[in-house]
């Protein structure tokens, strides 16, 4: 035994040597997400899932970078015509495929995201119909004016309808699986990349598309690898050492720090959102509105922004003014910010008609998001100071989703980070707060309230900024009193970068675009030398 | 039939029974999991009408022992369901993580034979002197920590402190190799790409050291008892008488024969690397089977939950067969069982 | 007993054993009185003192919200010792009364009874666990009964190989001459000759449980925060590495310290019995 | 006159325990002729076994034993030996036979495979087939019927009886001038075990072999030795020649001895329950059995 140890011992350091070899000279962009990377567009909802979708497959209109409002993409023009939308198409686009983009691609990527109805379908829950008036328009029929359509388009991908039929497995359906099983392993889109291969809980590996419609700049990465699941140490190590470019926004702010005093660039998006507190108001105590106006009070704001801060300049969050985050219709000055009041507290909870002593809050936090354990300690410590018990309950990410459908089983007090994900503060309160809707991972209030649902459909019907602003500001007071959620702070995401790619999107407010996940645009990034 | 032969057809009925009363056992378990996994499947958005369809189409609906009919009726069809979350078919999923499992395990199970039975050996022939001293303690150490510590442990010292391995994966970025076995060990020579093929060994040595580590300790601790007790035996008494080299001895009378109890063991310990590499897949985002099942655990993924069990329990108990069979041929009493 | 004593005692490596396992005991007895800071077991949270180097009075550092980490790994050895006694405590009896009703009934009894059991040896341990705890919620509770579920067939199986030796003893088949009923022959005359193995198992298992415990725990499967636990304190930390080391490498280290204390005194006590033989 | 092929003077040994040293050999001398077959005789933990174990020089390697007094083989001191040469004499000019024939042989190896292992201590580049010939003819010289067969075969297949023939062959296959049987074929039935002693006489005698026989079975001494030695508790009490021994027993101890043999038909242990303060009395020499001057 002892005597073939030792040459497989040599033969291992020898091996080891040899990756110290020069690398090769095409450029990789290596990038980390948190899995599972659904590469199926109409199931996309996760950052990871958006990346994919950004990258592989291209939508209508696109975002404006630096500015409010969107641009054409794949189509040409749009225009309202009372409560629809006509929208004109590109003459000039293939897909990776090489078929031609036609306006039946557009019938058919629509029809097929309604049929799924997963991902953001609910989107489009007031689009009534869809008609491919010739080859390169199409006619979006709405049941009401609808404002926010427009930022709506944002999230439908045009999907290779011919490509699709041709993989077309069995299902349910008349249109068999709508390409579900082909879709979840391939790309079938426009995009600036190619999917090379894809394991959903691994890696997606993507490569330029030199057929693109706009072109891809020689500086963008010629191979892009979307890795899954890596562990935030990992990350931190793999950045310094330059192995790895682009970390998730989920690392601890610790870890950003030490990779910022590395000299690793921080990358940032504000997608306007921000961190929630949701507290259960079916659940006594909080089923009482001054209790929740107690814990309101109660939590402490500026330790909470205390340990999301980064460096001087970076913080993952800025203090919350309100319930809509600042920048956005309805939102507060940012000089009117939330703190803590522990007197306005004991008040309110001398105004309750429950004694904290006959309760335990259960204070879940997302299993996936270590810094959330910090807040239930928080809160645990803050809440205690009033005389509530509290427990804290790690909780899956998809668990959660699904305790959340009954009242009985979501807990007093859940965190989540929402962003709006068309940049609409439609996107970002409705799926919140409408009645209609409660009881999924947005909405664990279980808030019922007629004068919130009122504002929520004035505010998406409204077609004029100015009042929309001030159906928002009436929301934002009326959620304030109705106390369901703790605004803990506005949100920004955070990323680490290597100083071997340049992300204008997510470095210069002038390129940045309103919408989560659009700046990881590849197409628009440039790998430096080295 | 030989001896042999007869041997492994027992152990494969009694394995098959055992495989059977295992997916019974994780079939149920399964499928009391508190949570709706139809919901947990479509996610946060879907609607109620969606979610009963799933259900009947999964048959959740329906009593407990006709689901399990149906799952064993698939499983005859090689078809473990689609795995709630990934959206893909299960088998597909083990299939293409499998591999690194069994790679990172043979490693380990590579290095337990190597160092561990070789430091018994020593520490046995050497019995009650400084060397067994060390030795014992040494791998009495090694037994005495989880996986995970020993992970972290040699995470921060040798990727870390002393950059010599890479801390997480399992190749280097820049390598892109055609996936022929899906072993990169083997794929990379296949492919003759020296260079990937050394990035492949330098990621595997640290994950693979960690799991060994307790491995390690427990092979030489057994190697070590049951050579002293061989040590005892009249035979090693009369090679001496004969002067036989003490090396010879220690080989051929003491530890070959001690292996025959020890392999069993040693079995077993390979096949609860299976489990410890959970541990470790955990620390160096290893990305096999086993962050796969626990991603499935922590997600309620029934099928894959299933899939997962079942498959790391066959391997286990195809170990166990292996074993026996490696077993059998050094110990001629069972190979000649028919002239007894 | 004069001799045990003197072979303990001349042999360094029990001593070290006694000494670790008196450590570990003691401070989990008495943490109230050793922590320096017996309220960081629990929710506390200062700001001011977050993710601090091992310095005064922090000897091995402060974790995220600003606890002690010493603290904290004193009351986890006594989480992790209970839950350890917990676990033998019932696991034990269960596995070896199975053990007995196979080894000494044998036809279909013993067959079915060691099916169950090699079900249960053929799933990796840990897998098992965690699949119940898959299912479970994850408590402290909970997980002794997840652990408690993978250890009672290693006492089957201890058991069953004792009692199928011994079943065939004189004094057995004596007490069967007189009538002696089943029962009686199972817990009075085969049960008191399976005592010595079985205690020293336990001896050696209870650093194993620990062991299992913390490592379903790191999974995120074990006890919840923010009661202190070595497990969790691990995984949690690691994500934190190389920077804040000492958030995994302490809690790490008193694992290894814990679990090698009781095999050192486990293994003593093996060779003892083994020799008394 | 030549050397005695083994001479032992004044030997004592003591084992160093935890609470002390325990002697077991209190200074015992002795010493065998060539051609010679002398007995060694006492109880089980009398000594006998650990002389032969020192003359093999295997008592040497332990660490805890305390060994003084001389060793003498064909003339020369053994402690004068390096282990290495001390080993070099061990199956080659000594040899040994074992209580347990079975359990004495590797259960991992075919006989031949043994037999190859033996005869290469005498000659180290013998090749297997030559060693398998020459096994073949030393098994049969033990009244083997069918000698390839046994050496295809691993010695739990072969019965006790044929286990102890392979053990006589191995042990005399070398041609060793000494021959240590340490309680040969105790643990065979009593016919089986004359069987193969009356073998093993034969090829002694036929080989001009010296053979330190120690037993306790006093019938099986008479049968087999020319001289024997009576032990007891580290202590020669009894010297003569075996049939003046047996016809006149004149320590308490060899008389005590020799009351209990009707006892143990069986060839089982003597059973000597009372113990004597007589035992501890002076050696008693028989005529003509002086032990040989100092080194000459």
């Amino acid at each position: 035994m002892k005597r073939f140890a030792l040459p497989l011992t040599a033969a291992l350091l020898a091996a080891t040597s040899l990756t110290a070899l020069p690398a090769a000279a095409q450029t990789v962009l290596s990038l980390d997400e948190v899995p599972v990377g659904e590469l199926d567009p109409g199931k996309a909802s996760d950052y990871a899932d958006s990346l994919l979708m950004f990258n592989v497959y291209d939508t209508l209109v696109l975002p404006a970078q630096g500015e409010p409002g969107y641009s054409p993409h794949l189509a040409e023009s749009w225009e309202i015509d009372g409560n629809d939308f006509v929208v004109t198409l590109r003459q000039d686009v293939t897909f990776q495929s090489g078929n031609a983009m036609t306006a039946e691609d557009v019938v058919f990527s629509y029809d097929r995201i309604k049929a799924l109805g997963q991902g953001l379908s609910f989107l489009f829950a007031n689009v009534t119909g869809i008609e491919a008036v010739d080859d390169h328009t199409v006619r979006f029929s709405l049941d009401e004016p609808y404002s926010p359509f427009i930022a709506s388009l944002v999230r439908l991908p045009i999907v290779d309808k011919q490509l699709v039929m041709d993989n077309l497995a069995e299902g349910d359906d008349e249109m068999g699986d709508w390409g579900e099983a082909f879709l979840s392993d391939n790309g079938a889109g426009t995009g600036a990349y190619v999917v090379v291969s894809h394991n959903p809980q691994e890696e997606t590996v993507m490569e330029k598309n030199p057929d693109y419609f706009l072109g891809v700049p020689d500086a963008a990465p010629d191979t892009v690898r979307l890795r899954y699941g890596l562990e935030a140490a990992t990350v931190r190590t793999l950045i310094a050492q330059n192995e790895h470019d682009i970390s998730s926004q989920w690392l601890p702010p610790e870890v950003l720090r030490s990779l910022a005093g590395t000299g690793a660039q921080l990358l940032q998006e504000t997608g306007g959102g921000a961190f929630y507190v949701k507290l259960n108001t079916t659940k006594a105590p909080l089923d009482d509105v001054n209790c929740r106006r107690a814990l309101v009070s109660a939590f402490d704001y500026e330790a909470a922004l205390q340990m999301v801060a980064i460096t001087d300049e970076a913080a993952q969050g800025s203090p919350s003014t309100g319930a809509i985050p600042v920048g956005m219709f309805g939102a507060n000055p940012a000089d009117q910010i939330l703190t803590r009041d522990m007197d306005a507290a004991r008040e309110y909870l001398e105004a309750c008609e429950y004694d904290p002593a006959d309760f335990t809050l259960e204070l879940s936090w997302i299993a996936e998001v270590p810094i959330e354990e910090r807040f239930a300690l928080l809160m645990q410590s803050n809440f205690s100071e009033l005389g509530f018990n509290a427990q804290i309950q790690r909780v899956p990410w998809a668990m959660f989703t699904d305790l959340v459908t009954n009242p009985e089983t979501t807990p007093h007090v859940s965190q989540i980070f929402v962003n709006a994900v068309t940049g609409d503060p439609d996107t970002l309160l409705y799926p919140m707060y409408h009645s209609s809707v409660a009881g999924t991972w947005q909405s664990p209030e279980y808030l019922d309230d007629a004068e919130v649902d009122e504002l929520l459909e004035r505010g998406r019907t409204a077609m004029t900024d100015e009042e929309r602003d001030e159906a928002y500001s009436a929301l934002n007071a009326r959620l304030m009193d109705l106390a369901a959620t703790i605004y803990g702070y506005d949100r920004q995401s955070i990323f680490a970068a290597s100083n071997r790619v340049n992300v204008p999107a997510l470095s210069s407010p002038e390129y940045a675009f309103g919408v989560d996940g659009m700046g990881f645009s590849f197409r628009l990034m440039e790998m430096t030398a080295e | 039939m030989s001896p042999v032969l007869r041997l492994l057809a027992k152990r494969l009925v009694t394995s098959m029974i055992v495989l059977i009363g295992v997916s019974m056992l994780i079939f149920s378990i399964a499928r009391v999991i508190p949570g709706d996994p139809a919901r947990i499947a479509l996610g946060p958005n879907a609607t109620a009408e969606q979610v009963e369809n799933l259900r009947e189409r999964l048959h959740l609906n329906e009593p407990l022992p006709v689901q399990y009919g149906h799952f064993v009726a698939d499983l005859a069809r090689g078809d473990l369901g689609i795995s709630l979350y990934t959206n893909r078919p299960v088998t597909r999923d083990i299939a293409q993580f499998l591999p690194a499992t069994l790679e990172l395990i043979f490693v380990a199970g590579l290095m337990m034979i190597v160092i561990g039975l070789p430091l018994g050996a020593l520490s046995a022939r050497y019995r009650h002197t400084w060397a067994d001293n060390t030795i014992r303690m040494v791998s009495l150490l090694g037994v005495s920590a989880p996986a995970f510590v020993w992970a972290v442990i040699l995470m921060l010292l040798f990727a870390y402190f002393l950059p010599i391995f890479p801390i997480a994966g399992r190749i280097a970025n820049m390598h892109v190799v055609p996936s022929i076995t899906g072993f990169l060990l083997v794929d990379t020579l296949v492919a003759g790409n020296l260079r990937a093929f050394g990035s492949a060994v330098s990621h595997i040595v640290l994950p693979a050291f960690a799991l060994a580590l307790s491995g390690i300790g427990q092979a030489a601790r057994l190697t070590r008892s049951n050579m002293v007790e061989t040590y005892d035996r009249p035979y090693i008494e009369m090679a001496q008488a004969y002067g036989f080299p003490e090396r010879r001895i220690a080989r051929r009378y003491a530890f070959r024969p001690s292996m025959i109890p020890s392999m069993t063991i040693i079995g077993l310990d390979f096949a609860a690397m299976l489990g410890n590499a959970f541990l470790v897949e955990a620390v160096f985002a290893w990305p096999g089977l086993s962050r796969y099942g626990v991603a499935a655990i922590l997600r309620k993924d029934l099928n894959a939950i299933v899939g997962t069990v079942l498959c790391i329990s066959a391997l286990f108990l195809i170990v166990n067969i292996i074993v026996d069979l490696i077993t059998a041929y050094i110990n001629p009493r069972i190979r000649h069982s028919q002239r007894a | 007993m004069q001799r045990t004593l003197y072979i303990l005692l001349r042999n360094p490596m029990s001593m070290l054993g006694l000494l670790l396992v008196f450590i570990v005991v003691f401070s989990a007895i008495f943490a109230d009185f050793i922590a320096p800071f017996p309220a960081h077991r629990g929710a506390v949270v200062d700001f001011a003192n977050f993710n601090r180097a091992p310095e005064w009075p922090y000897i091995f550092g402060t974790d995220l919200v600003g606890r002690d980490i010493f603290t904290r790994i004193i009351y986890a050895f006594r989480i992790s010792l209970m839950l350890g006694a917990v676990v033998l405590v019932i696991a034990v009896p269960i596995g070896v009364t199975i053990g007995l009703l196979a080894g000494y009934l044998g036809g279909w009894t013993e067959y079915v009874l060691m099916r169950l059991t090699d079900v249960f040896l053929s799933i990796p341990p840990l897998v098992l666990a965690m699949s119940i705890m898959g299912v479970l919620q994850p408590t402290l509770t909970n997980g002794m009964l997840a652990v408690t579920a993978m250890w009672w067939p290693w006492y089957t199986r201890l058991v069953y190989n004792i009692t199928r030796s011994e079943k065939e003893e004189g004094y057995v088949l004596a007490a069967e001459v007189i009538g002696a009923s089943r029962l009686h022959v199972m817990f009075r005359e085969i049960l008191p000759n399976c005592v010595p193995s079985i205690l020293t198992k336990m001896t050696l298992d209870l650093g194993f449980v620990i062991l299992i415990a913390s490592s379903l725990s790191f999974l995120g499967l074990g006890v919840q925060p923010p009661t202190p636990d070595l497990g969790s304190m691990v995984a949690e930390g690691a994500t934190y590495l190389p920077d804040s080391w000492w958030l995994t490498v302490f809690p790490g280290l008193a694992i290894l310290v814990a679990v090698f204390g009781f095999n050192l005194v486990g293994d003593a006590l093996r060779e003892l019995l083994g020799a008394d033989q | 006159m030549t050397a005695p092929t083994l001479r032992i003077s004044d030997l004592r040994l003591g084992f160093r325990r935890w609470a002390g040293t325990v002697e077991v050999l209190h200074g015992i001398s002795m010493h065998i002729r060539k051609g010679e077959r002398v007995a060694l005789v006492g109880e089980s933990g009398s000594g006998k076994s650990v002389t032969a174990r020192i003359v093999l020089g295997l008592l040497q390697q332990v660490r805890s034993a305390r060994i003084s007094g001389l060793v003498e083989f064909e003339g020369q001191n053994l402690d004068t030996l390096s282990a290495r040469d001390r080993a070099r004499l061990r199956g080659t000019a000594m040899s040994m036979i074992f209580q347990d024939p079975t359990s004495s042989l590797n259960p991992v190896y075919t006989i031949g495979v043994q037999f190859h292992e033996v005869l290469r201590r005498r000659d180290p580049r013998l090749k297997m087939a030559e060693a398998r010939q020459r096994a073949a003819r030393a098994l049969a010289d033990v009244a083997i019927p069918n000698p390839d067969r046994v050496l295809d075969s691993y010695s739990f297949q072969l019965s006790g009886g044929m286990n102890q023939r392979v053990m006589i062959a191995m042990a005399l296959a070398n041609e060793p001038s000494l021959l240590l049987a340490d309680e040969p074929g105790t643990a065979l039935d009593v016919t089986v075990q004359a069987q193969t002693l009356r073998l093993m006489r034969d090829l002694v005698e036929e080989h001009d072999t010296s053979v330190l026989f120690i037993s306790h079975n006093l019938g099986v001494v008479r049968e087999f030795a020319d001289r024997v030695y009576v032990i007891y508790k580290g202590r020669i009490v009894e010297h003569g020649p075996a049939d003046s021994l047996f016809e006149d027993p004149r320590h308490p101890y060899t008389q005590a001895l020799m009351r209990a043999v009707p006892r143990l038909t069986g060839g089982g242990i003597p059973d000597i329950e009372d113990v004597s303060e007589a035992y501890f009395a002076p050696l008693v020499v028989h005529e003509g059995c002086g032990e040989p001057e100092g080194a000459a």
